[in-house]
């Protein structure tokens, strides 16, 4: 019996000390009409090694080709040391922290990662990490529209800049509440909102959602912005990356006052794409917010000795204590991903996160650089972008991509559903992963799928 | 030797590292108004350093793979080792979620057969991975009964019902979603109080959450009952599939007349815990309330070919819960595990999750110990309570949860259930030995005995981990919650 | 500076309290003639990310076809525990425990590992592993004549069916001792040793090897040659495979008294095949022997409150304290390897290890069924045998090989250098990592080759 | 609660694993003399049981992943995880040994390469990869020697000359090779006695080995004049690559003079220890000893394809050390790790495991330690010599070193050399932080203090450690050397 220990003999004495004679007896209060036959659809046990074979045949299958993929995922270097520490049992086999004597290192792990994301976005207080960058945000707003209490507008504004799948989480996650979604129109020359996005806006509203960069690899005119929305009595939210934060000024320096909440998906830290989970989403805001910041929280204090230690506090938050009246319902998050986070940014520190940043800077651009080269193909924004760009190609992007894919290449996501006033937008980036040979590889392939399929379907 | 903090190991300018890249001759200007001006306040160490710091960090951890960890409603069992290896595969674990779906058939295979394999379980109708967690599960679940009543015109069903003793995620959840909870009281045998239940219903009633097994640890006997209640009140039944582990293979929730449900696949289907996450919260819904699951979810085509179900393919649907297809890894952990087990390993779980339970408590109860629901069935797991310990000797169910630890065993839930005082929810789960239960009852009675003793001294536990007990109150007051480089203000 | 964590101001503070004003003055006592620049030969550093793509790029083109070939070292299912466990720093990156305090961990595995290797083989007395099972076998050749002392011939007797390397390897290490090695034939029709084969032999020996199942796979008449040996005054030694010892009557029981040595190759004990290393050799002896072993031993004692515990004993046989007169000058052994066969064989226990044996016989023998049902292709030997097989071809093997690996295939090993006598040989082999569909598939592609191929070189 | 032995945790008719493969349906009959009658006493418990007593032990360990590891001699340095990971890739972890080149290109490319670098590190005419472990390598080293004398049929040279400091393994080898050893002292000042090396060369000598840094952890400064007058005699150098780490890039072992050598991969180039091995023990030759090399080697053909060089293409060989390649993992790493370092990394390892050596001495010395030789430069190690601290306080190099491991730092090498009296040898390495140097010193200060207060109590160290000290004598009086079932005699 696969990790079952009993054997036959010690079921008898067990049964014995209960009392009963047969396993069965001890569902005898179950009324019998309930009881089912082992699930027919679901085939007989297998051991290990036939379930690894399996897994390993499909997962040679997915084996990925060259990739300018971004899009709120990315490619980058995990150091062996993240994962072969991340996996060791005492911190993968561990529940959430709730005996603290007993749970010092996860604990002790989360403060060091709670004290990293905090520098990073320049902001005092984090959590422990959410689900990831989407309910992240959705929580972030969540938060300004509690913080407002009686002046709440119950309303967001939410630019057309920020991730068209976040958007639809903070619809899904947000609805409920009756919380209106406001749409900030972009500059489509420009990549970003105008400085003045906000004087088209009437009406009191809880809290602008400001991507930095935005999804389009652009930067925001975040100070202005911040300004111009906190001085209408609304809190700032940055959505950022937390690899551009080692280059890019933190939310907590936007503006005058800053921004008020920083939100984001941490994968870029150290965790595998994974096909998109698990990642992690982490929140950090000012610390007069800090009790309306969902999840967990992690705090130094000291013990019955005088010795410092690390404790969950600020429970009185959560679900578990305040039911109906808590924060958020979140009760387990992502806390393995953030020790492996927490890993990656001890192991590279602000020097080795720098490098990263600017590898991705420099090699994003370069790619523009060389594909902008061939006929067909431009920089569609005008806008200072970071590790994404946008190009625009002289025909329907997906079947190029479709031909690019042949050539063993990932040429980018297709922007032409969520942008359509873009035209024939492909979104592209290049991480310190795709170095100078990949680049022109991607060149070299484009120029022939260019060349060899003359737009074979008319444009929408 | 208390372990020091990483940044009080770091140095200003040390750089011994192999893990970065190099720097790139020609980095791109950026226009100075977007610059940061000053580095994060990182540490800076050494990549021994850093290896040297978290592998002993790690080892100050209690977990499954060190320590007996009966603790209740959490299902701490032994998470296979091969499910790791086969989530980082990598061809799973490198792709891309945007890559087209030709480049994910393997992982797509895996999950709608883990589809098909949770919905055959539960005795639902289809099923959706998206959820990331339990609770976003359960917010799945209440927004679908909301959907399927908005869609059918009935817009003055905002109750949802909630045993007094359910997970507090529950009540969160229904808030959430927009609906106000009611209580209802659990009766003296640990099953629901059914007068109370039907004093409940009304036209406002939007639906009932329960987990059964119920957090008490008893099965509700009368739940097909309650199930028609609900159901003619007009509401409908969702399932918590905290307590999954007791029934797993032998009963199931669609049976019982649920609706909707979710299941933690890291607690039944032993997905790791991880510290806290993450964890996946599958989704499963009877036939009428399929067209609100939650996107994406993997489809199989009638060429054989899988692909995400989006939201153009539910127009229904209450949307999207993250950003991409949830916690794949997760749900690739889940499969490995459901695929070794098999048709004959599941009822196999249940049988031992509820034998080890019943032994225990039988132990116990012999040993004097006094369990919550003497004359019942425990489930998967059961309550204990210390109510006349803590009367008589002074000493608390904290106190033998904190003494438990200088064992070597992992506490109990403690003080869940609220309406059992001085309470343990003991959970020892099918993993375990009959020599691992054999020693927490000696080892919980060598605690009263010390406590007849010098219950002072219990009241000092843990005397052996790395830190004694800690000052919750100091915590709370005056938080603590990330270092600062030495002198630096709040930023 | 990888790896090095000085910052400059240490470097100046150091130096400083060294008294010295340069790095460069720590080495004045070298004569300066002698100093080197930085070797040319050797390319710029690279970091972790570029290092590994490197070698991801050469190992994915290493990746291996279906493989049936054994010949010492086995392709066997290593369980995802064994490795996530023994890797574990607090294994991986300690030293010999020559701290017993501060290295319970070792060595208790290692004890562990003694008594597990004892069980397996029937002999009262394991050391903790030496390199391989080819200088295993002459460590325990060499124990053998150090136990004859005034008797010693110091010849060994070594069977034609002993593994060709490992003969070539006895050589190596036994002729500067003046050790002559007489080669045993053995029956060509059989596979196996006649069981009067010490009766030719003439003259005094001080052991008879025996491999068990042999090279050919084949099981010797180890009963009656044990006997022969031993009636003579000489040692025995088993030479096995440890996962075939779930089976087979073990060394200790083999004649009357029993084998008096036992040793082989631990690989096939969880250990990645690696191109052949590391793995571990074994060798395990009756307690009169003991102080002959060689290489380390772990020894359960109690401490000063007479607690148990464990520590390296019986140390004056090794070359630290012995020095010239040691048992051997072995000193690093392969502890790691030895770890993760403790693991392997606690996962399995006697249960699972007998279902791979099983699997192996199986699998090998429904192979041989399979393929000699092809014309053209016959079983080559007559005695019994367990999980390999010596086939006979109409022709040339090495072509066929060649021919069988454009399917995917390694066919087997190729016998042809080493045993002309047995003409067109094909070692075989299928672990329980071969099924039905792999075996399948070697049919049918061996019938194609067969067919379409027809002996295009001449027999030598 | 003290770890049990695997076996005192296993139940007869235990099987909660998923490790085994599903039982065969047929199984060919093997005849019945050749069938094990009795099971093997191997342990039966579950996976978790497995992997619970195995992840504890661990925690027993001193390691360089949790501890400062100054062991003199060994050279226990940070062993980077990424070169774990480069071992572990499939396509070279899962390659048979007898698979045909065509398949091992990847893995023979990179062995090329490490052969390669070696010889330009050390300044040599050829490298081969096929020794385990330096032991192997002293003795392909000394069997060559033999062999290159015996070439020129010069078979009266059989006396290796071996300092008195030595390893244990030099004179061993030298007797595993059929020959005789002389020892050659050491003078006062830390450099072999040349009057005494003179005295012993002649018609016998076969050669001379030496490590240099010699094991008293100074540099031999009239090395060249020794390798002139061995060779003047007729003899050969061997270099016992052991002390590398403190030359390395920085002088070569070719230019000193020497015919021979190995290098310690597990110690200068950084592959793991594994608590004991597995180890690579590379041999490096000068021109006129490349014949002899043991194989196989690789080779790269005029196409740039690599293939092994076997025993007909090395006829002088003398011969194969393993019925394989060598430590093909082990030797991956090595590759890896000086991938990583690259030509401008070498000698920065010398330099600064030689800095680290020189302050962690003078900060010894200024608080009033005695070294062996105060007027040399500690290489990257140095011995300290604590008689007076014997005599005065009764508290002895053992007694310091146990009371060490109280303090988290791993002891250094005790009693070695064997000519300084209660010596430690101690080599901290280019990977520790001066933090690390201080707190050791911080420790030998304390410990001292200690034992002015109260010698008996650092007598009675460790007290913190798993246990304390263990009783070697009656370990080795009566050996207990294995598990065995309840009153089962030796087999």
């Amino acid at each position: 019996m696969p990790f079952i220990p009993h054997t036959e003999a010690e079921v008898r004495r067990m049964l014995e000390v209960i009392g009963v004679r047969h396993l069965d007896a001890l569902f005898d209060e179950i009324p019998a009409a309930l009881r089912a036959p082992p699930p027919q659809g679901v085939p007989e046990g297998l051991p290990e090694m036939a379930v690894r074979r399996i897994a390993r045949r499909r997962a040679a299958q997915d084996r990925q080709p060259v990739s300018f993929l971004g899009a709120g995922c990315y490619e980058h270097h995990i150091p062996a040391a993240v994962w072969q520490i991340a996996a060791r049992g005492e911190f993968y086999s561990a529940y959430t922290p709730y005996q603290a004597e007993a749970s010092q290192g996860t604990l002790q792990v989360i403060y060091e990662f709670q004290s990293m994301l905090s520098a990073l976005t320049g902001l005092a207080v984090s959590n422990a990490s959410l689900y990831d960058g989407a309910t992240a945000t959705a929580e972030a707003a969540l938060m300004a529209v509690r913080q407002r209490r009686r002046d709440a507008a119950h309303r967001v504004l939410v630019p057309h800049t920020l991730h068209p799948l976040y958007r639809r989480v903070l619809s899904t996650l947000l609805a409920p509440q009756g919380i209106e979604l406001t749409l900030l129109d972009y500059d489509p020359d420009q990549g970003h909102l105008p400085e003045h996005a906000l004087e088209g806006v009437s009406g009191g509203f809880d809290a602008l959602l400001l991507p930095q960069p935005n999804f389009l690899g652009v930067l925001e005119p975040v100070d202005t912005l911040t300004r111009a929305a906190q001085a209408r009595g609304a809190l700032v939210i940055g959505v950022v990356n937390p690899i551009a934060l080692a280059r890019l000024a933190p939310p907590g320096e936007w503006g005058e006052a800053g921004a008020d909440i920083a939100c984001g998906e941490g994968q870029p830290l150290g965790i595998p794409m994974s096909s998109g989970g698990p990642g992690f989403g982490f929140l950090t805001c000012r610390r007069p917010l800090m009790r309306q910041l969902p999840g967990r929280l992690v705090g130094r204090t000291v013990d019955l000795d005088g010795k410092p230690g690390y404790t969950l506090t600020l429970q009185a938050r959560e679900q578990h204590i305040r039911r109906g009246r808590a924060t958020s319902n979140i009760c387990t998050n992502q806390g393995l991903m953030a020790t492996a986070a927490t890993l990656y940014l001890a192991l590279l520190g602000p020097d080795g996160l720098e490098r990263v940043a600017d590898c991705c800077l420099a090699r994003t651009h370069a790619l523009v650089e060389a594909l902008t080269g061939l006929p067909g193909v431009q920089s569609a924004l005008r806008g200072p972008h970071f590790h994404e760009a946008v190009l625009r190609l002289d025909r329907p992007v997906a079947p190029v991509l479709q031909a690019l894919e042949d050539h063993g290449i990932l040429g980018g996501h297709d922007l032409s559903a969520d942008y359509p006033e873009l035209g024939n937008a492909l979104l592209v980036c290049a991480t310190e992963m795709r170095d100078e040979v990949d680049i022109e590889y991607y060149r070299d392939s484009l120029a022939a799928v260019l060349n060899t399929r003359p737009d074979p379907v008319p444009s929408p | 030797t208390d372990p020091m903090l990483i940044f009080e190991q770091a140095r200003e300018g040390r750089r011994a590292a192999a893990q970065a890249p190099e720097r790139p001759t020609r980095v791109p200007a950026l226009p100075e108004a977007f610059r940061r001006r000053k580095r994060p306040a990182l540490p800076e160490v050494s990549e021994l350093q850093a290896v040297r710091h978290y592998t002993r960090l790690s080892q100050l951890n209690f977990s499954i793979d060190t320590h007996f960890y009966p603790l209740g409603s959490c299902t701490m069992k032994y998470n296979p080792r091969g499910c790791h290896a086969v989530a980082s595969e990598p061809g799973f674990a490198e792709r891309h979620p945007l890559a087209p779906s030709t480049t994910g058939q393997g992982m797509m295979a895996c999950l709608h057969e883990l589809q098909d394999w949770l919905t055959a379980i539960t005795g639902m109708g289809d099923t959706s991975l998206a959820a990331m967690a339990g609770a976003q599960g359960e917010f799945c679940g209440v927004a679908m009964i909301m959907a399927w009543h908005a869609g059918r015109g009935d817009h003055q069903r905002n109750e949802i019902l909630v045993p007094d003793a359910a997970h507090g995620t529950n009540p969160a959840t229904a808030a959430l979603c927009g609906c106000t909870v009611r209580e209802i009281p659990t009766g003296p045998d640990g099953d629901v109080d059914m007068g109370a239940l039907h004093e409940a219903l009304g036209p406002r009633t939007a639906g009932i959450m329960l987990t059964n097994p119920s957090t008490v640890g008893v099965f509700e006997r009368r739940i097909r009952e309650m199930a028609d209640a609900v159901h003619a009140a007009g509401g409908l039944l969702y399932y918590d599939g905290a307590n999954l582990n007791a029934i797993l293979g032998r009963v199931r929730p669609g049976d019982m007349g649920f609706d909707v449900m979710h299941l933690n696949l890291h607690k039944t289907f032993s997905t790791p815990h991880g510290g806290g996450g993450p964890g996946a919260g599958a989704v499963c819904v009877s036939e009428r309330l399929r067209p609100y699951l939650p996107v994406p979810q993997v489809a199989r085509e009638p060429d054989g070919r899988f692909r995400w179900l989006q939201e153009g393919d539910r127009p229904h649907t209450i949307g999207r819960l993250s950003a991409f297809g949830g916690n794949i890894g997760v749900l690739l952990r889940a499969w490995a595990y459901t695929r070794m087990l098999g048709r004959e390993g599941l009822p196999r779980v249940a049988d031992y999750a509820t034998l080890n339970a019943n032994y225990l408590m039988a132990r116990l109860q012999a040993e004097g110990f006094q369990v919550a629901y003497p004359e019942r069935r425990a489930s998967h797991e059961f309550v204990l309570t210390l109510k006349s310990e803590a009367r008589e000797l002074g000493v608390t169910a904290l106190d033998f949860s904190k003494a438990l630890l200088d064992h070597g065993i992992h506490a109990p839930t403690m003080y869940f259930p609220m309406l059992i005082p001085e309470c343990l929810l003991i959970e020892p789960t099918e993993t375990e030995s009959l020599a691992e239960l054999d020693a927490f009852v000696a080892a919980m009675v060598a605690i009263r005995e010390a406590a007849r003793r010098d219950p002072e001294q219990v009241r000092g536990a843990p005397y052996r981990l790395p830190v004694r007990r800690l000052d919750e109150v100091r915590a709370a007051r005056q938080p603590d919650l990330a270092w600062r480089p030495e002198a630096a203000p709040d930023p």
